[in-house]
């Protein structure tokens, strides 16, 4: 059973009308013969047949308007029985496709579909012009000059009065205002964490940063509603699951507690997805993975909180790996964008010389900071005796607006669990 | 090796993992960590630094025995003999 | 040592050379022959090459344009001389759906090594049919590239390579220019890729081509005497522009004048413009102006023609506005 | 047949007797125009066909009903003559050696094409056989082909070009311009116009003042011949004088083939400019059908027809054959890259211009009389020669 459907008409058109059936079923017809006159924009027009055969149903109704590659019609091939599928029939006719029914014009046929459009070869260098920053509520005529200059040198182009055309700050200005060392361009606290100063900036560098965090925390203490729970967790069995596993391991590969920590408030911060993700204007967006931000002091002082992408799915060999290489990085002024913005939840002060206890300050838009203190012999009471046991207190800072006090605290009874089970947290996260 | 060639490895090892002490002037007798701020991760690598200059396995359990400057000569000289 | 010439007789001389050279070479068009060249420039030609290589043509731009096509597309080097870019028009058809489509369309079995001369440009009362400068609708064109010799080496430096291009190469030679002297380098053995600093400045760059070049380096003069250093950038090559030198004069001068005797809409001037703010945004310390003729058909009398066209003073005021 | 009707009036064009008569041909060469006749029209019918699925788009200007000009003409030139044509040009592409799997490719679209998709239709070029594309310019063609002959003619070479173009490309300057200057510098160029009767849909009583296209190319000095564009016979004797004049006196000659088209101008044009009728009484002259007949006919002196019904039915599947072979080459054909976009706009630095040399490969048209030889239907691929 051959399909015949409306044939496209010229290079301009989509559809057509059928006029008049010039055939009725069971007529024989030839190759080339006219069975149907049809209605283009242009006017009307004598379709043939491009198969010897007997016409089987007409389904276009005269006065139909279809897209080209409509089926108007049903045809038996040369010696094909009728009822037959097609296909089975020994005609060989090719069945007419013609996209998959979309109109002609619309695309080309199948074997005809335009190539997917791949990159165009560039012949000149075409760097389309990055969108101006955000302009300050009032346009201040600023040149391009002058902002990409101010950019480069740290200098609050907002402080300049211009004396360019219409009171515009032009380059001059801002090489001026370098020179007397204006201060330093307050940054939004993405930016900062994104453009770690290199080396070799020296002073202005140390003065950005503290500048950068001075912006952040005042920020945070402006927008986000700290509440604050602690919990004291008991590391015997921790640590000396520890002991046990860096004997067997070459002093290369040996772990660190703070890994144990890490690994510990990722796999607990499943249960807490509003502990786990970023506020932007009020709004909350929880994230799929736990990149726990890691905080880190810079020895010539500063502080970088770069994230340990994915921490939950990792085993604690991998997480000690990358934790010393992103220290070491992040000492080094190399790391990654996306270590750098992709933190969704920050750890702070794993270190053996902090305070007992430390009660940070989150770092926006992130909702949540878990931070722990110096691990302790202390006293502990257990099955109505006292011991001495090794103790870290943990605590947790979170967003008020996002999660309350009580999932705080179910959270960090979460962690102490886990870390009284150690060999469960070297597993592979299922 | 003898006690001087130690304490130079000792302190350039420690010279790489906190570029901004100087090394020269820390007294022998006093807690090493007291002098430096070496959180764990930088104490560590110290270790492990030693460790590759010297080949000289240091256990965590001997972590104890090293708190001056002195106390980690001695404990490597033994090991280096 | 180099020698003083005319720019007429260094395109002269350039011809001359590739006629010698080269038999695949020879010269089509209206009185190119007898007359000796509507301007001169193949006086002479005829009696020591020839009227098989010296072929003087019925006025029929589309048709000898169209014969010098075919004519390269069977193994000659032709050089075909359409009087002024005022008749060329008549040709736009060759030009545009023969030759520069050639070699794309016939899938790269087929090229086209063409080299068409014109003369353009206004500035001698001929009124609007004889003083079109319409360069920037042929660099418009891929598949041809396009230059305006504007000093006497380029002049005759640049017919050599145009010849040895494989594709068509069309050549604007400015009518104001014929007569201007000056001196031929020994070397004079130019490329035909990339624009040139005719003058080393730092305050503000004057980007432009062909015959607006010397009034350019007027106006840098007198800029000079107001303690602001102009760099002059000769486009030389229309099509391809060479970004890249623009490109850097921006960076260097932050500063930038467009100079081009075209109408302003739709002007290679704008395209020059559009190339800086794609490449070269953040250099900018002013916005771009450019200084063209007026959107008028360029009059007869002096007074009027004088008024249409760029002028040194219409420069020197344009970059005055940038520090303003 | 000059014949001065006010513009608006109905026009009429009736055709000729139909072409008869003994084919004074050996049987080899005669069977030679007639396959080429045959894979032309098979060709044409089976791209309207492929543009009804969409499959081929664009414009499409088909031969049928002129095949006789093409095979005719074609088959009286010599391998290292030019050839210039217009958008109407499978047939002249084909005769000329042009695999039909390459024209296929290049209707579709596909880089395997002749000029790898770049053109289409009505540009397909042939650098092997010195095909100087199609031109869907009206009138684009002819001072290129002045061109090429002024080229032939300052480099002492003894080819002629021969330059196909309608009966609307009388009326553009290009015509006047590349005859003058033709006849003006004795140019060996060959200028063949297919009279079909009709610019598109305007009848060539309403757009020329004198319709004798011979009195026209006369005007410029140059020795013209008219003849009967259906009869396959006249058209090569025709040629063959044409090409011998211009090949002695190396001047330009004239040649006008009246003929006429059985479909639309391009694809499914309406038709309204002529009647059904008109078309069927010219398709009783039919240059296929009449010429079969001949062949099939016994000679006058009762001799072998030189053509039997089974031949015939032969020769139609192995052409047959060959379209289907030229449609499956297309259909598995592929798409040229898109990072290859401005790969050809301009020649790569130190690719050698000289003009192509005529091929020798054996199977281009010949013409009877020295050379006779087999065409070589074994399709090469198009991409082998460049």
């Amino acid at each position: 059973m051959i399909e015949f459907k409306l044939p496209a008409l010229g290079a301009d058109m989509d559809e057509g009308t059928l006029l008049e059936w010039r055939v009725k079923p069971g007529d024989a017809v030839k190759k080339g013969q006219v069975i149907a006159v049809v209605d283009t924009a242009k006017a009307a027009v004598d379709v043939e047949c491009w198969q010897d055969g007997t016409i089987g149903e007409l389904l276009a109704e005269v006065g139909q308007k279809m897209p080209v590659g409509t089926v108007m019609a049903t045809l038996r091939a040369a010696g094909e029985k009728a009822g037959e599928k097609a296909g089975e029939a020994a005609g060989k006719a090719v069945a007419a496709k013609v996209g998959d029914g979309g109109t002609a014009a619309a695309k080309v046929g199948p074997g005809g579909t335009a190539a997917a459009p791949a990159k165009l070869p560039q012949t000149e260098p075409q760097t389309a012009p990055q969108a101006a920053p955000a302009a300050p509520a009032q346009r201040r005529l600023i040149s391009p000059a002058a902002r990409k200059h101010a950019a480069e040198n740290g200098v609050d182009i907002d402080s300049l009065t211009g004396t360019g055309p219409h009171g515009a700050v032009i380059l001059a200005d801002v090489e001026t205002a370098a020179a007397q060392g204006a201060p330093a361009a307050p940054r939004p606290p993405a930016a900062v964490t994104a453009e770690l100063p290199s080396a070799e900036k020296g002073a202005t560098r140390i003065a950005a940063m503290r500048q950068a965090i001075a912006t952040a925390m005042a920020r945070s203490k402006r927008e986000i509603p700290h509440y604050y729970v602690s919990e004291d967790i008991p590391l015997a069995r921790a640590l000396a699951w520890l002991q046990a596993e860096n004997s067997q391991r070459a002093m290369a590969e040996r772990l660190l507690p703070a890994v144990l920590l890490l690994k510990a408030v990722a796999v607990a911060l499943r249960g807490y997805p509003e502990l786990n993700g970023w506020c932007h204007d009020g709004a909350f967006v929880t994230a799929e993975r736990s990149n726990l931000g890691v905080a880190i002091s810079l020895r010539q002082g500063g502080l970088i909180a770069p994230a340990l992408l994915d921490a939950g799915t990792k085993p604690l060999t991998t997480l000690m790996q990358e934790l010393t290489d992103l220290v070491q990085r992040a000492r080094a002024g190399s790391l990654h964008s996306s270590e750098l913005t992709d933190g969704t939840i920050t750890v702070t002060n794993l270190g053996d010389q902090g305070t007992q206890a430390v009660f940070g300050v989150i770092y926006p838009p992130q909702v949540a900071l878990v931070g722990f203190g110096r691990i302790v012999e202390r006293p502990w009471a257990e099955d109505g005796g006292i011991k001495v046991l090794p103790v870290v207190t943990a605590s947790l800072a979170a967003d008020h607006r996002v999660s309350d006090g009580h999932r705080g605290a179910l959270f960090l009874r979460e962690l102490a669990e886990l870390l009284q089970h150690p060999e469960e947290l070297d597993k592979e996260a299922s | 090796m003898t006690q001087t060639d130690i304490r130079a490895v000792v302190l350039a090892t420690l010279k790489s993992i906190a570029p901004e002490v100087e090394v020269d002037a820390l007294s022998g007798d006093r807690p090493l960590r007291n002098q430096v701020d070496l959180d764990s991760m930088d104490w560590l690598n110290f270790l492990l630094g030693l460790n590759k200059r010297l080949k000289v396995e240091i256990p965590e359990a001997d972590y104890r025995k090293l708190v001056t400057l002195d106390d980690v000569v001695a404990y490597l000289q033994a090991k280096v003999d | 040592m180099s020698r003083k010439i005319s720019y007429r007789e260094a395109m002269r001389a350039a011809m001359h050379e590739a006629l010698t050279n080269d038999p695949r070479v020879f010269l089509m068009g209206e009185d190119v022959g007898r007359y000796g060249g509507t301007y001169a420039f193949s006086k002479g030609f005829l009696d020591e090459f020839g009227p098989e290589r010296i072929r003087d043509t019925p006025l029929s731009e589309l048709g000898f344009v169209g014969a010098g096509i075919g004519a390269a597309l069977g193994g000659l080097r032709p050089i075909v001389e359409v009087m002024t870019v005022n008749f060329s028009l008549l040709a736009l058809d060759q030009i545009v759906n023969s030759a520069a489509l050639y070699r794309h369309m016939s899938g790269g079995q087929f090229s086209v090594p063409l080299v068409i001369r014109m003369a353009t440009g206004a500035g001698r009362q001929l009124a609007a049919q004889h003083s079109h400068s319409l360069e920037g609708w042929y660099a418009h064109i891929p598949g041809i590239k396009v230059l305006a010799p504007a000093t006497i080496e380029d002049a005759r430096g640049m017919l050599a390579p145009a010849l040895a291009d494989p594709d068509p190469v069309v050549i604007f030679e400015h009518a104001g220019l014929f007569n201007m002297e000056g001196e031929l380098p020994d070397d004079w053995t130019v490329g035909i890729a990339s624009a040139k600093v005719r003058r080393a400045g730092k305050d503000v760059a004057i980007i432009t081509y062909g015959g607006s070049l010397p009034k350019t380096l007027a106006a840098a003069e007198i800029l000079a005497a107001d303690g602001v250093e102009a760099e002059v950038i000769d486009l030389r090559v229309l099509r391809p522009l060479d970004t890249a030198t623009i490109a850097a004069a921006v960076a260097k001068c932050h500063r930038v004048v467009v100079v081009d005797e075209g109408w302003r809409s739709g002007s290679l001037a704008a395209e020059v413009m559009a190339r800086i703010f794609e490449n070269a945004f953040w250099e900018l310390d002013a916005p771009v102006v450019r200084v063209c003729s007026e959107e008028v058909p360029i009059p007869y009398a002096k007074h009027l023609e004088d008024a249409a066209l760029p002028q040194p003073e219409k420069i020197v005021a344009a970059v005055k506005g940038l520090f303003a | 047949m000059t014949r001065k009707t006010p513009v608006n009036q109905k026009i009429e064009h009736r055709p000729p007797p139909p072409p008869a008569g003994p084919v004074p041909w050996d049987k080899d060469f005669a069977l030679q125009l007639l396959l080429d006749m045959l894979r032309i029209r098979r060709l044409e019918e089976k791209a309207a066909e492929l543009y009804g699925e969409g499959k081929i788009r664009g414009f499409l200007h088909l031969y049928i009903g002129e095949e006789a000009v093409a095979v005719g003409a074609l088959h009286a030139l010599a391998p290292e003559d030019n050839v210039v044509a217009t958008y109407r040009e499978h047939g002249h592409a084909l005769v000329r050696g042009m695999p039909m799997q390459a024209i296929m490719a290049e209707m579709y679209g596909k880089q395997e094409g002749c000029a790898r998709g770049h053109g289409g239709s009505m540009h397909l070029f042939d650098a092997a056989t010195r095909l100087y594309g199609g031109n869907a310019i009206v009138g684009g063609g002819l001072p290129l082909a002045t061109g090429l002959a002024l080229a032939a003619k300052l480099q002492g070479e003894t080819r002629l070009t021969a330059c196909f173009f309608g009966d609307g490309a009388v009326a553009e300057g290009a015509f006047h311009e590349s005859l003058n200057l033709a006849a003006l510098w004795k140019l060996p160029v060959l200028f063949c116009c297919e009279n079909n009767l009709y610019g598109m849909g305007t009848a060539i009583e309403r757009a020329e003042a004198q319709t004798d296209l011979c009195v026209k190319a006369a005007s410029y000095g140059m020795p013209t011949f008219a003849v009967d564009g259906m009869d396959i016979v006249d058209v090569h004797a025709t040629m063959q004088k044409a090409v011998a004049k211009v090949r002695k006196s190396a001047g330009p000659v004239f040649v006008e083939f009246r003929t006429y088209r059985f479909r639309a101008h391009s694809m499914f044009d309406a038709e309204l400019y002529r009647d059904k009728a008109e078309v069927a009484a010219w398709q009783k002259c039919g240059p296929l059908h009449t010429f079969t007949a001949r062949l099939k006919a016994k000679d006058a002196k009762g001799g072998k027809a030189k053509l039997t019904e089974k031949e015939f039915l032969e020769l139609d599947k192995r052409v047959q054959a060959e379209v289907a072979e030229a449609v499956a080459f297309a259909e598995a054909g592929s798409w040229e890259p898109v990072e290859d976009l401005l790969k050809d706009v301009h020649t790569p630095e130190g690719t050698v211009t000289a003009a192509p040399q005529a091929s020798t490969k054996a199977g281009r048209a010949k013409s009877p009389a020295p050379r006779s030889g087999r065409r070589s239907s074994k399709p090469t691929s198009a991409r082998g020669r460049r």
